[in-house]
């Protein structure tokens, strides 16, 4: 299995774990992974705030890039950031619905010497991992069975909604079920696609906080070990804000907060190092068990 | 045939498009259209007839050498025929005869057939709308080189049309 | 607005905290005062014509993880846009707390796009320069549009920097240690992300032809 | 008088419809082109065409002006193509010597631009009065109807109809999936909005059905098969094996008590799973027929033939057989009434309402179970974890009016959630919550309904509920299941917690309403619900003469108006029947004999073996007793042999050229 993949700008700095461990684990399960040339941002949700047409433009050169790159075959990027998968996505979608968007980034694109036709596919690790490479594959690679871990999956607001089509947008079980492919144990949470508040946690601090709160009160009272997620920004909030939600709501919250592909990674016995485990706030690795030589104690 | 009676009261051309619509399902369609207030194109005419497989080719034909710049057949859905299969008989026709008629230069937009059933007024709406935008962009049907010619082609191609 | 937010939090039921003054105001509003035509020009920009289609059934309220904090209820800036109550809908800072979740676009029973309306009318409000001073919300969303005009790629250091000098500078002293952390791990950096072909970036944001965007009047 | 000396003269009318056509087309120029066609002998416009003064003057025309060719132009001839042959014949012209031009429907009510309509109105008048000057007098085919009547489907509709016809002295044969009869309405605990017990009104009359001398019931049946046509219909019917004889069985129930089951483990279907059943078993205690029931899946003794059999061993009457095989019936009927009801919505599609994560979520069935005296709770308020609930929170409109499941009103759901309401308050003391959009109290005492809801102070919020978790943010919200909600009244968003949640379900179609359509040749409508042939003039007709739809199979529909429908479909049918005969449109085919070369190209085409080949003469014959007038071999025959009438080459022919022949230039100034 080959694909483009495109980090965006989040795992290049706060979500460099993310990227790691992602690129780790989809080698060890044979995927091959191009980083797609010279990508630009996404335009995340702020752009479009600002000026749409260009936030469309600024988004679909990685697409053109894309279908350039591509000669056989449908092009298919892998975008693991909710964000980038989200705009990417919608470009996609609203290139072909609306004329006037597809008009405006062809002539955007045209004056940067670039063409896009609309073939390109924009697709997220979770589809990946359960529609290409399935479960039973993951479950084979696994060497440390994740026993007794109860694991809550997070999958955030905008990997589901509103245009992916590969898992439940309000209810998705993708993660939970390669989570217990892993041999954990899964929390049933209704909060699994609640919003972190994005940017809210630096702009309007008391609504980005409480939201992280709830969210970490919640997977605490439903028993969850750890939390997984599939989203650089909410891994942010959800981890490095727990020290301010302390001190404000007078909770004494310590609840790890890593990246499903972490947790995968760790099961499938990779090296901690390539998986970033030590760029987390918190560390997971006791409540998964002292990892002696990748071996997990409890096992 | 002068440019004016085929053009609208601001003297554009307008194309003309012969519809045969099944009683069952597309004329049915066409009334429903007609009830919830679906606005459309008024560039085409409507023949009623029992059955999609009632549209003989030479009734297609006919229309073209006369004039039509489109002829579209509307039937049940597969399936869902009132007479059964009589829509699977204008399909296989269907098929051979824009076959010919494109051999003859007659562009394959101009000939069409689409399955619309009784409930499906947006649908009729849509492809009539389509269908006339499309001819529009080719313009008026320039037959080749006149009836006699065609009415050649047709006798010639008349068996093999027919006996399907 | 933020000191408004964290009053209205402080009390559970989400009501006004008592014992502040209201200052009567009139109530009743004229045709005249309002712009008719806003509902179809929003709908339009928003690729929602069903904007027109809204039932006032208050599911985007209720899903909103906002909602609390909001001071006009999505469905409440629907009925405004809808109706032409422009000033009130583009002065609501319910448009700049919407985190774009998308909770509404998906469960709305009449799948407006609802989360598009709402980029729509921040895009129409700061058109009009109808935010405040030191909002921070319109304030990220052009640190953002600048860097990444500038260099192809957000740096998430960079941003946050320029956020609090342009709000409110206090902010990095709460925040050193934060970024310190990051840095510590290798999860954040002050040196900016570029793409090689900026030249490409340059001609496609410029040829952007601005006509749908500018403000109606 | 009409086909004098050959003359051909045409008389021709356009309608206004009032402002309908008129608004739109113009109908004088119309009339003044028409005026110049050949043939036309008058030409007029008039306000409404179909009333009695615009049938008199058509006939006043006719006796006049001699006239023995009528065109009229106005709305479809689906609707009035008729009346106008009527009022045609009565003037001593050969009703088909009429033709009819659609300008309302096929012109003005979608055309916006006057001087297009206007012009497309005239070429298609121009075509109609080519046409009909081709017309051929007709004699409509005539067949006689076989009185029998076929009832599908055995919920309130089916009976009611079924009933209706019987005591008119009509033969019925009323076919029921289910193994008893009583549809949805025998799941009711009491119904809206007398509150008068479901079982109490319903009970009787499936007694009735199944005593009644006319009615044939077959229950545990299903239809397999139809053919023929109006009047004369075959209906084939499969018999699943019950593993019981019908006939002997007295439903004593005592075989039940002898399975080697002790316990009932089964989910009872009759419950909604909330009780339990053994493998042999009756559906529920007022079961129309009384007779017992095997289900083969959980059946020890069917399935792996391991059993003591202690049932058979009990059953003195020797009813109970486990061989019984499936078995067919042949019946022939000239009328049918489909009343195979609806589905409820199943609210697993709406992930976020939780059915089916939480246990204590339930569907408005459930609870009507659940509060019933012969539930499964014999009618005590209780929870799936055993709880009695102090709150329940009833969420209006789930599968109804959304987009994203489907986007009509169910109009059965605001009133049956106000009766549960009602029920539930009264049977527990609970605090009740409605959570609607809004409520849709049409009918007659519905209103006051509501009015007494309100006096008795439940709770009505009015806003869509987003989610139903059992998320706690503050203590009091511990255990119990959060509905999140705007109330938007008040202009707030609120979190209720509730110990119950109650999902009013919309109406849906069966989930086999497409193969059930192909089957009896009747359409859909976009829902999927049977279409009618007129939303207001024919409700309960379809597009297949004979064939009648009654109840929720047809859309959305409380106990009172499915009544009604069954009423008006009975009616129907029994029109056809004592009228004895039904006159047939003779658009059959016919052959003209020496043209035929024998090529046989034609046999295979008929669906209905209506053309056959003779072998002495060498050339095919058509039947036109069977011939359902497609026009299919007429469209195929390469030597043009077949003709059709009503839809003769030369009529379509003189169609096409109509509508296609230049305008003078008088005409193009509109």
């Amino acid at each position: 299995m080959k694909y483009l993949y495109y980090p965006g700008c989040s795992l290049k700095s706060t979500g460099r774990p993310y990227d790691e461990s992602l690129r780790a684990v989809f080698a060890a399960l044979g995927i091959e992974l191009t980083e797609l040339d010279d990508w630009n941002c996404c335009g995340a949700t702020a752009y479009a705030s600002i000026d749409e047409n260009q936030a469309f433009g600024l988004a679909a050169r990685n697409l053109a890039i894309a279908e350039a790159a591509v000669t056989d075959g449908p092009p298919t990027i892998v975008a693991p950031c909710s964000a980038c998968f989200l705009v990417l996505t919608k470009t996609q979608r609203y290139f072909e619905d609306y004329d006037h968007v597809r008009d405006g980034v062809t002539r955007e694109l045209a004056a940067a010497g670039l063409t896009y036709r609309g073939h390109v596919k924009v697709r997220h690790p979770l589809d990946i991992l359960i529609h290409d490479v399935g479960l039973p594959a993951i479950a084979k690679l696994v060497q440390h069975q994740m026993k007794g871990l109860h694991v809550a999956s997070y999958y955030g607001c905008q990997v589901v909604r509103p245009f992916a089509t590969f898992d439940d947008p309000l209810y998705p079980t993708s993660m939970d079920a390669i989570m217990r492919s892993l041999g954990a144990e899964t929390v049933d949470w209704p909060l699994k696609t609640r919003c972190c508040g994005g940017s809210l946690s630096g702009t309007i601090k008391e609504a980005g906080l409480r939201l992280n709160q709830h969210l970490l009160v919640e997977a605490l009272r439903k028993g969850s070990d750890l939390v997984v997620t599939c989203c650089p920004l909410c891994q942010f909030n959800l981890e490095c804000f727990q020290k301010q939600i302390n001190k404000n709501y007078d909770e004494r919250i310590s609840l790890p907060i890593m990246y499903f592909t972490q947790l995968m990674g760790l099961a499938f016995g990779i090296p901690e190092k390539e998986l970033g485990i030590r760029r987390l706030f918190i560390d997971p690795l006791p409540v998964i068990g002292a990892l002696k030589g990748g071996v997990p104690a409890h096992v | 045939m002068d440019i004016q009676q085929t053009s609208d009261s601001s003297g554009t051309w307008q194309p003309k498009i012969i519809a045969f619509f099944c009683n069952w399902c597309t004329y049915t369609a066409a009334d429903l259209a007609g009830v919830s207030r679906m606005k459309h194109d008024s560039h085409f005419r409507i023949i009623r007839v029992m059955c999609s497989g009632r549209v003989d080719p030479q009734f297609v034909i006919d229309a073209f050498a006369r004039g039509a710049d489109g002829v579209l057949i509307g039937g049940c859905h597969p399936g869902d025929c009132h007479y059964m299969e009589g829509n699977y008989k204008a399909l296989r026709r269907f098929h051979l005869l824009s076959r010919m008629l494109m051999s003859m230069g007659i562009e394959q937009d101009r000939f069409r057939l689409e399955w619309i059933s009784a409930s499906e007024g947006e649908k009729v709406r849509t492809v009539i709308n389509d269908m006339v935008r499309r001819i529009r962009a080719l313009g008026p049907l320039r037959l080749p080189a006149g009836l006699a010619e065609l009415d050649g082609e047709l006798k010639t191609r008349e068996e093999e049309i027919l006996h399907v | 607005m933020i000191g408004f937010l964290s009053t209205k939090h402080r009390n559970k039921n989400g009501s006004p905290s008592s014992g502040r003054i209201k200052k009567v105001v009139r109530r009743v509003k004229y045709e005249s005062e309002l712009d008719l035509g806003f509902g179809e020009t929003i709908a339009e920009r928003a690729y929602g014509q069903k904007l027109l289609s809204c039932i006032q059934c208050g599911t985007c309220s209720a899903t909103c993880p906002l909602s609390y904090y909001m001071d006009f209820t999505p469905r409440r800036v629907i009925a405004m846009v809808r109706e032409g109550f422009r000033e009130e809908a583009l002065n609501s800072f319910t448009i700049w707390l919407c985190a774009s979740c998308y909770s509404c676009t998906v469960q709305c029973p009449r799948q407006i796009h609802i989360t598009d309306v709402m980029y729509t009318l921040k895009r129409e409000a700061i058109a009009r320069e109808m935010f405040p001073r030191r909002y921070p919300i319109p304030i990220l969303a052009r640190g953002f549009f600048d860097i990444v005009h500038r260099n192809g790629r957000n740096s998430e250091g960079r941003l946050l920097l320029y956020l609090y000098l342009r709000t409110n500078i206090l902010k990095i002293f709460q925040n050193t240690r934060l970024g310190l952390h990051l840095l510590r791990r290798g999860r954040m950096s002050v040196r900016q992300e570029k793409i090689h072909r900026k030249e490409d970036l340059r001609s496609i944001l410029g040829a952007v032809s601005p006509t749908r965007e500018e403000p109606r009047s | 008088m009409s086909e004098q000396n050959g003359e051909i003269r045409i008389g021709f009318y356009v309608c206004h419809c009032g402002h309908n056509i008129a608004n739109i087309v113009d109908v004088a120029a119309v009339a003044r082109y028409v005026a110049g066609l050949p043939h036309v002998v008058v030409s007029r416009e008039y306000k409404y065409m179909c009333s009695d003064p615009g049938q008199e003057l058509l006939r006043q025309d006719i006796h006049d002006h001699r006239l023995n060719r009528i065109v009229v132009a106005s709305c479809s001839p689906l609707l009035h193509e008729q009346t106008f042959r009527t009022a045609t014949a009565k003037a001593g012209v050969n009703p088909f010597y009429f033709q009819m031009v659609n300008i309302r429907e096929n012109v003005s009510w979608v055309h916006e631009d006057p001087a297009e309509a206007t012009l497309k109105a005239r070429d298609l008048a121009r075509a109609a009065v080519r046409r009909v000057a081709a017309h051929k007098a007709l004699q409509p085919k005539t067949v006689s109807i076989n009185p029998d009547v076929l009832v599908v489907g055995g919920g309130i509709a089916g009976i009611h109809a079924a009933l209706t016809l019987a005591n008119a002295g009509k033969k019925v044969t009323l076919v029921e999936r289910a193994p008893t009869i009583g549809g949805h309405m025998a799941m009711f605990d009491k119904t809206f909005p007398t509150l008068d017990c479901a079982a109490c009104i319903l009970t009787p009359k499936m007694s009735a059905v199944k005593n009644h001398p006319n009615i044939t019931l077959w229950t545990y049946a299903e239809v397999t098969k139809v053919d023929g046509f109006v009047g004369n219909y075959t209906v084939t019917v499969k018999h699943k094996p019950r593993y019981v004889k019908e006939d002997l069985c007295v439903g004593c129930l005592e075989c039940i008590d002898a399975c080697v089951y002790k316990e009932a483990k089964v989910p009872d279907e009759f419950n909604r799973g909330l009780g339990k059943r053994k493998p042999i078993y009756i559906p529920f205690p007022q079961a129309t027929p009384q007779v017992v029931l095997i289900d083969p899946e959980t059946c020890i003794a069917v399935k792996s033939g391991k059993c003591k059999r202690t049932c058979v061993e009990k059953c003195d009457r020797l009813a109970i057989d486990l061989d019984q095989k499936e078995s067919f019936d042949e019946i022939t009927v000239g009328t049918i009434i489909l009343a195979t009801g609806f589905k409820t919505f199943d609210p697993k599609r709406v992930s976020y309402y939780g059915y089916g994560r939480y246990p204590n979520v339930y569907i408005s069935l459930e609870a009507e179970r659940l509060i019933n005296a012969s539930g499964p709770t014999s009618g005590e308020l209780i929870l799936r974890d055993g709880r009695r609930p102090k709150t329940v929170g009833i969420v209006h409109c789930v599968g109804s009016r959304d987009k994203n499941t489907h986007r009509w009103c169910s109009r059965t759901c605001c009133m049956y959630s106000l009766k549960l309401a009602h029920l539930l308050k009264e049977h527990s003391g609970a605090e009740v919550y409605n959570f609607y959009i809004d409520i849709r109290a049409a009918g007659k005492a519905y209103e006051e309904f509501y009015d007494k809801l309100l006096e008795e102070n439940v709770h009505f919020i009015r806003g869509r509920v987003a989610e139903v978790t059992d998320w706690a943010v503050i203590p009091e919200e511990e255990g119990k299941l959060i509905i999140r909600v705007e109330d938007t009244m008040i202009g707030v968003v609120r979190r209720i917690p509730v110990d119950m949640v109650v999902l009013a379900v919309g109406m849906e179609p069966q989930s086999d309403a497409q193969e059930v359509r192909r089957l009896f040749n009747i359409s859909c409508s976009t829902e999927g619900f049977f279409l009618e042939r007129h939303p207001k003039l024919a409700p309960v007709d379809t597009f297949t003469d004979g064939i009648f739809i009654a109840g929720a199979c047809q859309g959305p529909k409380d106990i009172p108006d499915s009544v009604a429908q069954a009423g008006a479909a009975a009616a129907q049918a029994l029109m056809l029947i004592d009228s004895g005969e039904i006159k047939l449109e003779p658009n059959t085919a016919y052959l003209t004999e020496q043209n035929c070369s024998g090529c046989k190209s034609c046999i295979n085409l008929c669906p209905y073996h209506a053309i056959s080949y003779l072998d002495d003469k060498h050339r095919a014959s058509i039947n036109e007793a069977l011939c359902k007038g497609c026009g299919t071999c007429v469209a195929s025959c390469p030597s043009g042999a077949i003709h059709q009438n009503l839809f003769e080459d030369e009529e379509i022919y003189s169609e096409i050229d109509g509508l296609l022949a230049e305008r003078s230039p008088e005409s193009t100034a509109v």
